[in-house]
């Protein structure tokens, strides 16, 4: 089982990020289980998500304590927020900014991932709502999914009349993604 | 239909293909998406139901007395104050005998405020007369949902899904949604004896004095026993439509455990991988889910308790002044003069307080203590001490 | 039209030289659909109004109660009065009963119509949210408020229609009390500030007015309210003979006003040509009867200017 | 079987007529056809509903007439006396 945490800030879609990690995963044909943090948290308070990605039906609701994966939508949330608490020596961090992996110091031993995705979704979205993008980088990075499984999610989750543009920004992170790997 | 939708869209799908007729809601943090995905249901005639925007939980369940009394199928869901404020419409809907279907998203009841999953909201009216069952998946919420309607119907008794608020109601898993065909198939048209309507006038909810009230109440809790046989035998009918059956209890790994751990609702998941956990390192614990909690199913309990030195209760409530949840009480007043065992009652959760899988391990290991030495009766586990201070 | 007036006798409806007075209860049905034998005080004012309701609604109705005298005396198990499909929740839902009962109805395809009949207490004080909820919704019911100004089923105690200057037994007169220091609750008009199509007000002293008013209330779509006056003997403190004659007695003083409130606009329906003093009412009924003469001129001034107000409006 | 239990509560329900309220009368009231103008009124304001139409003529159902006087009180044409009940 994989176990997966998104941190953001209210109104930046990382529950929805959540629930198409999952959806992603479902089609992947994987078990898979999203939930959100439980909070009352207002627009632009820092929010966390979680997902889980398994080959059985996932029974623990637990939360997520020792992820192995953590996508984090904002890099100011550095420093307000504890985004490498517990991560897995083995694991990944994908962090949305423009620096390079060694410029953010995080205290991990786990592999660390940066990705432009302000950039990509003002680019492609016209807005800063960069939560597609951060899984379109996810899903090049760890492949704990294809990328037709991900469009897939994205189509089912988001409204039509913006599903299309957000596949367009999936497919873009996901290339670039590669690249950085 | 295999899917991967939210626990609140999973409840929606049930009440649609349910065929509900009237449905009234008043929102409350964590049932609001279950009445969201019907209010769209709705305004989209994807769902031919009357939905009541009403200004309260007390006349959320009141329309639904007054619909079910004339003699239409009705759905409700609300969550610990809105439970609360229902209470007193509560004994009056099973009193009356209506098969009202109402979804609880299981949340902490004030004070202090906490919109947070635990179980305090509905155990606290265990009494009502209202059959509860409480689910561990979004796949049970929702075919507890079409059994709930087959079963209340049946015995005339409202029914209540138990499901916990946030864990369950805003968690996205994979759910196999049934085909309407074979639920209508299960499901007949609801068609009460008694109902309102001019061709044939009763007087529903008169007035009785001490010379009859006591009949009225010996018959409903009949009415209470009748529905746990009804249950395992829809239950049953279910399996065999739908390939998947809950039972009033089950049982993980208790056949050649040490100690047990009994349970209610989502919290059973997070135990199971536990269970399979300590056994890989030789600790031989097992877990009674008790799914049916009122009617309680006692005969059930004792076969599946009556053998263990050491049973601890974990629950998600507590009864202020005794100590202990409702189940802890329940089980052991069961199991009284059947068993010698020693019940433990372990208080976690309350009020969203996450039960992670230590804390779970620390309960079996007090019970496989209790083995040796005396422990408490009742134990809180997962609290901090940072008020002693 | 609705206010039957005698020809010979002017203003007053004692009517019984008539003819469209007779004409009009001749017209309603035999048929009792309240049995006989419910256990009502005689002279019961309240009573009169339920079983003339039904008068006026006919056998295809659903009848919604919240808990009160009516429902009392109406339903002890194993008797019921109700030759119509009734049904008692409790004592603060009756809106929100009612409302579930219309939209069953509507699922149903079904014509017949709810008729919720509410004492004072159920309607304007405890049930005053659930009535609220179903007013503002527009749901498809008449809802009657039987009002003697108290809450009689658990023994006299105030309510929010209790009029200034009552004793009841939770506002008695005493060294420092004259009984009830506030005016009555407007329910009417709290009613009509919901937009609903058809409010009135009644009094079961001139029974026909009020019978008229209920089948006009029935015949709206969406909701109708009716706030009827019904003496109460035992409650008020007057003679079980005198139900019908307070109740006129209420009107013709001015105390009691009868008016209809049909799509916001209000109209008087019944102008006493030369008022009555207050104190004739006031003196009939022992709840009054404590009243110093500054009070029941007090009251008398009050009564004066809101007619003054009407008089000068029409 | 608890089905049944239940449907013979309604089943065992009767109308309120069984109950006889004439037994609560003091005063019995005592109607004059000759001098009745049959306006109707005694009919109309009664709260047991338990005067009878029959002819034109109307008449007072002594099994549930609970002597309150109101159709007395209220007869215009004083063809209505209420006199002390012999018990």
């Amino acid at each position: 089982m994989k176990e997966i945490r998104i941190h953001g800030r209210g109104g930046q879609g990382s529950v929805t990020a959540a629930e198409i990690l999952a959806i992603a995963a479902f089609y992947e044909g994987k078990y898979s289980q999203a939930f959100p943090s439980f909070g009352v948290e207002r627009r632009g308070a820092p929010v966390t998500a979680f997902a889980r990605i398994g080959d059985s039906f996932i029974r623990t609701r637990c939360q997520i304590y020792e992820p192995d994966y953590v996508i984090v939508q904002d890099s100011t949330l550095i420093g307000v927020v504890d985004v490498t608490r517990g991560l897995k020596d083995d694991g990944a961090i994908i962090v949305n900014t423009e620096k390079d992996p060694e410029e953010l110091n995080l205290n991990t031993k786990a592999r660390v991932y940066t990705v432009d995705a302000t950039k990509i979704a003002l680019e492609i979205l016209k807005r800063p709502i960069v939560n597609t993008v951060m899984l379109g980088a996810f899903a090049g990075i760890t492949k704990e999914f294809s990328l037709e499984s991900l469009v897939k999610a994205v189509r089912k989750r988001l409204p039509p009349k913006i599903a299309e543009v957000n596949v367009k920004a999936v497919e873009t992170a996901y290339e670039i993604s590669k690249e950085v790997i | 239909m295999r899917d991967i939708v939210e626990g609140s869209r999973a409840v929606a799908e049930a009440v649609k293909l349910c065929r509900a007729k009237v449905i009234s809601a008043y929102p409350i943090t964590p049932q609001t998406h279950i009445v969201e995905y019907l209010a769209e249901f709705v305004a989209n005639g994807e769902l031919d139901a009357e939905f009541v925007r009403v200004e309260s939980e007390h006349s959320a369940l009141s329309v639904c007395v007054g619909a079910s009394a004339t003699g239409v199928r009705t759905f409700t869901a609300t969550s610990s104050q809105g439970l609360a404020l229902m209470f007193e419409v509560l004994f009056i809907a099973s009193g009356l005998r209506l098969p009202i279907v109402m979804v609880n998203a299981n949340r902490a009841l004030s004070a202090p405020i906490s919109i947070w999953n635990d179980q305090s909201d509905s155990t606290a009216v265990r009494d009502c007369g209202w059959i509860q069952v409480y689910v561990e998946t979004n796949q049970e919420a929702l075919d507890s949902v079409i059994q709930a309607y087959k079963v209340a119907e049946k015995v005339l008794l409202p029914f209540m899904v138990c499901m916990d608020g946030f864990v369950l109601t805003h968690t996205y898993e994979p759910v196999d949604i049934p085909d309407q065909r074979l639920v209508d198939d299960y499901l007949p048209e609801y068609d009460p004896p008694i109902k309102l309507d001019p061709e044939n006038p009763v007087t529903i909810g008169p007035i009785a004095d001490p010379n009859y009230y006591m009949e009225f109440k010996l018959v409903q809790d009949e009415a209470m026993n009748e529905a746990k046989r009804v249950l395992k035998d829809e239950d049953e009918k279910f399996g065999e439509i739908f390939g998947r059956r809950y039972g009033l209890i089950e049982e993980y790994g208790t056949d050649d455990a040490d100690v047990v751990l009994v349970t209610m609702g989502s919290l059973a998941g997070t135990i199971k991988d536990v269970v399979d956990r300590m056994r890989e390192k030789g600790k031989n614990v097992g877990l009674v889910r008790v799914r049916l909690y009122r009617p309680f199913p006692k005969d059930e309990i004792v076969r599946a308790l009556k053998d263990f030195e050491v049973i601890g209760v974990i629950e998600k409530d507590n009864c202020f002044g005794f100590g202990g949840g409702a189940l802890f009480h329940d089980v052991r007043s069961a199991l009284y003069g059947k068993s010698n065992a020693k019940v433990i009652g372990f208080v976690a959760g309350l009020g969203g307080r996450d039960i992670p899988y230590w804390d779970i391990e620390k309960a079996y290991e007090m019970c496989y203590e209790a083995r040796v030495k005396e422990v408490p009766d009742v134990v809180w586990i997962g609290v901090r001490d940072w008020f002693r201070r | 039209m609705l206010f039957v007036r005698c020809k010979e006798c002017g203003a007053k409806l004692s009517a019984s030289r008539c003819f469209e007075f007779k004409l009009a209860v001749n017209n309603l049905p035999d048929e009792e659909l309240l049995s006989y034998g419910h256990r009502a005080c005689s002279g019961c004012g309240a009573i009169i109004a339920v079983r003339l309701a039904l008068k006026a609604s006919g056998r295809d109705v659903i009848v919604v109660q919240p808990t009160g005298c009516m429902e009392v005396v109406t339903t002890p198990y194993p008797e019921t009065s109700w030759k119509v499909p009734y049904i008692h929740v409790a004592f603060e839902n009756a809106g929100a009963v009612a409302s579930g009962v219309w939209r069953a109805l509507k699922v149903l395809g079904k014509k017949t119509k709810v008729l919720v009949i509410g004492g004072d207490g159920g309607t304007v004080d405890i049930g005053l949210q659930a009535l609220s909820g179903a007013l503002e919704r527009g749901e498809n019911i008449t809802y009657i408020c039987y009002d003697n100004e108290a809450y009689m089923n658990t023994g006299v105690q105030r309510s929010g229609a209790t009029p200034f200057g009552a004793v009841t037994t939770t506002s008695p007169a005493g060294k420092l009390s004259f009984g009830e220091d506030r005016p009555k609750k407007d329910m009417p008009h709290i009613v009509a500030s919901h937009n609903v199509p058809y409010v009135a007000t009644a009094s079961v002293g001139y029974p026909m007015d009020y019978v008229e008013k209920v089948k006009k209330a029935l015949s709206v779509e969406g909701p109708s309210y009716i706030h009827v006056l019904t003496p109460c003997p035992t409650g008020w403190g007057f003679d079980s003979s005198k139900s019908i004659e307070l109740g006129k007695l209420a009107v013709d003083t001015g105390m009691w006003i009868l008016y209809e409130i049909e799509n916001g606009v209000e109209k008087i329906n019944y102008i006493p040509t030369k008022r009555k003093p207050v104190v004739e009412y006031l003196k009939a009924q022992r709840r009054f009867r404590h009243l110093s003469d500054d009070i029941i001129s007090k009251i008398q001034e009050e009564v004066d200017r809101v007619w003054e107000r009407i008089l000068k409006s029409t | 079987m608890v089905l049944e239990s239940y449907l013979n509560f309604f089943k065992k329900m009767v109308y309120s007529d069984v109950n006889k309220t004439g037994g609560w009368r003091t005063f019995k009231p005592i109607y004059d056809h000759d001098r009745c103008i049959k306006c109707g009124t005694c009919w109309l304001v009664c709260p047991e509903g338990c005067v009878v139409r029959r002819e034109g003529f109307f008449q007072p159902n002594y099994d549930y007439c609970k002597g309150c006087g109101i159709c007395a009180n209220e007869c215009p044409a004083n063809a209505i006396e209420m006199v002390l009940e012999e018990k």
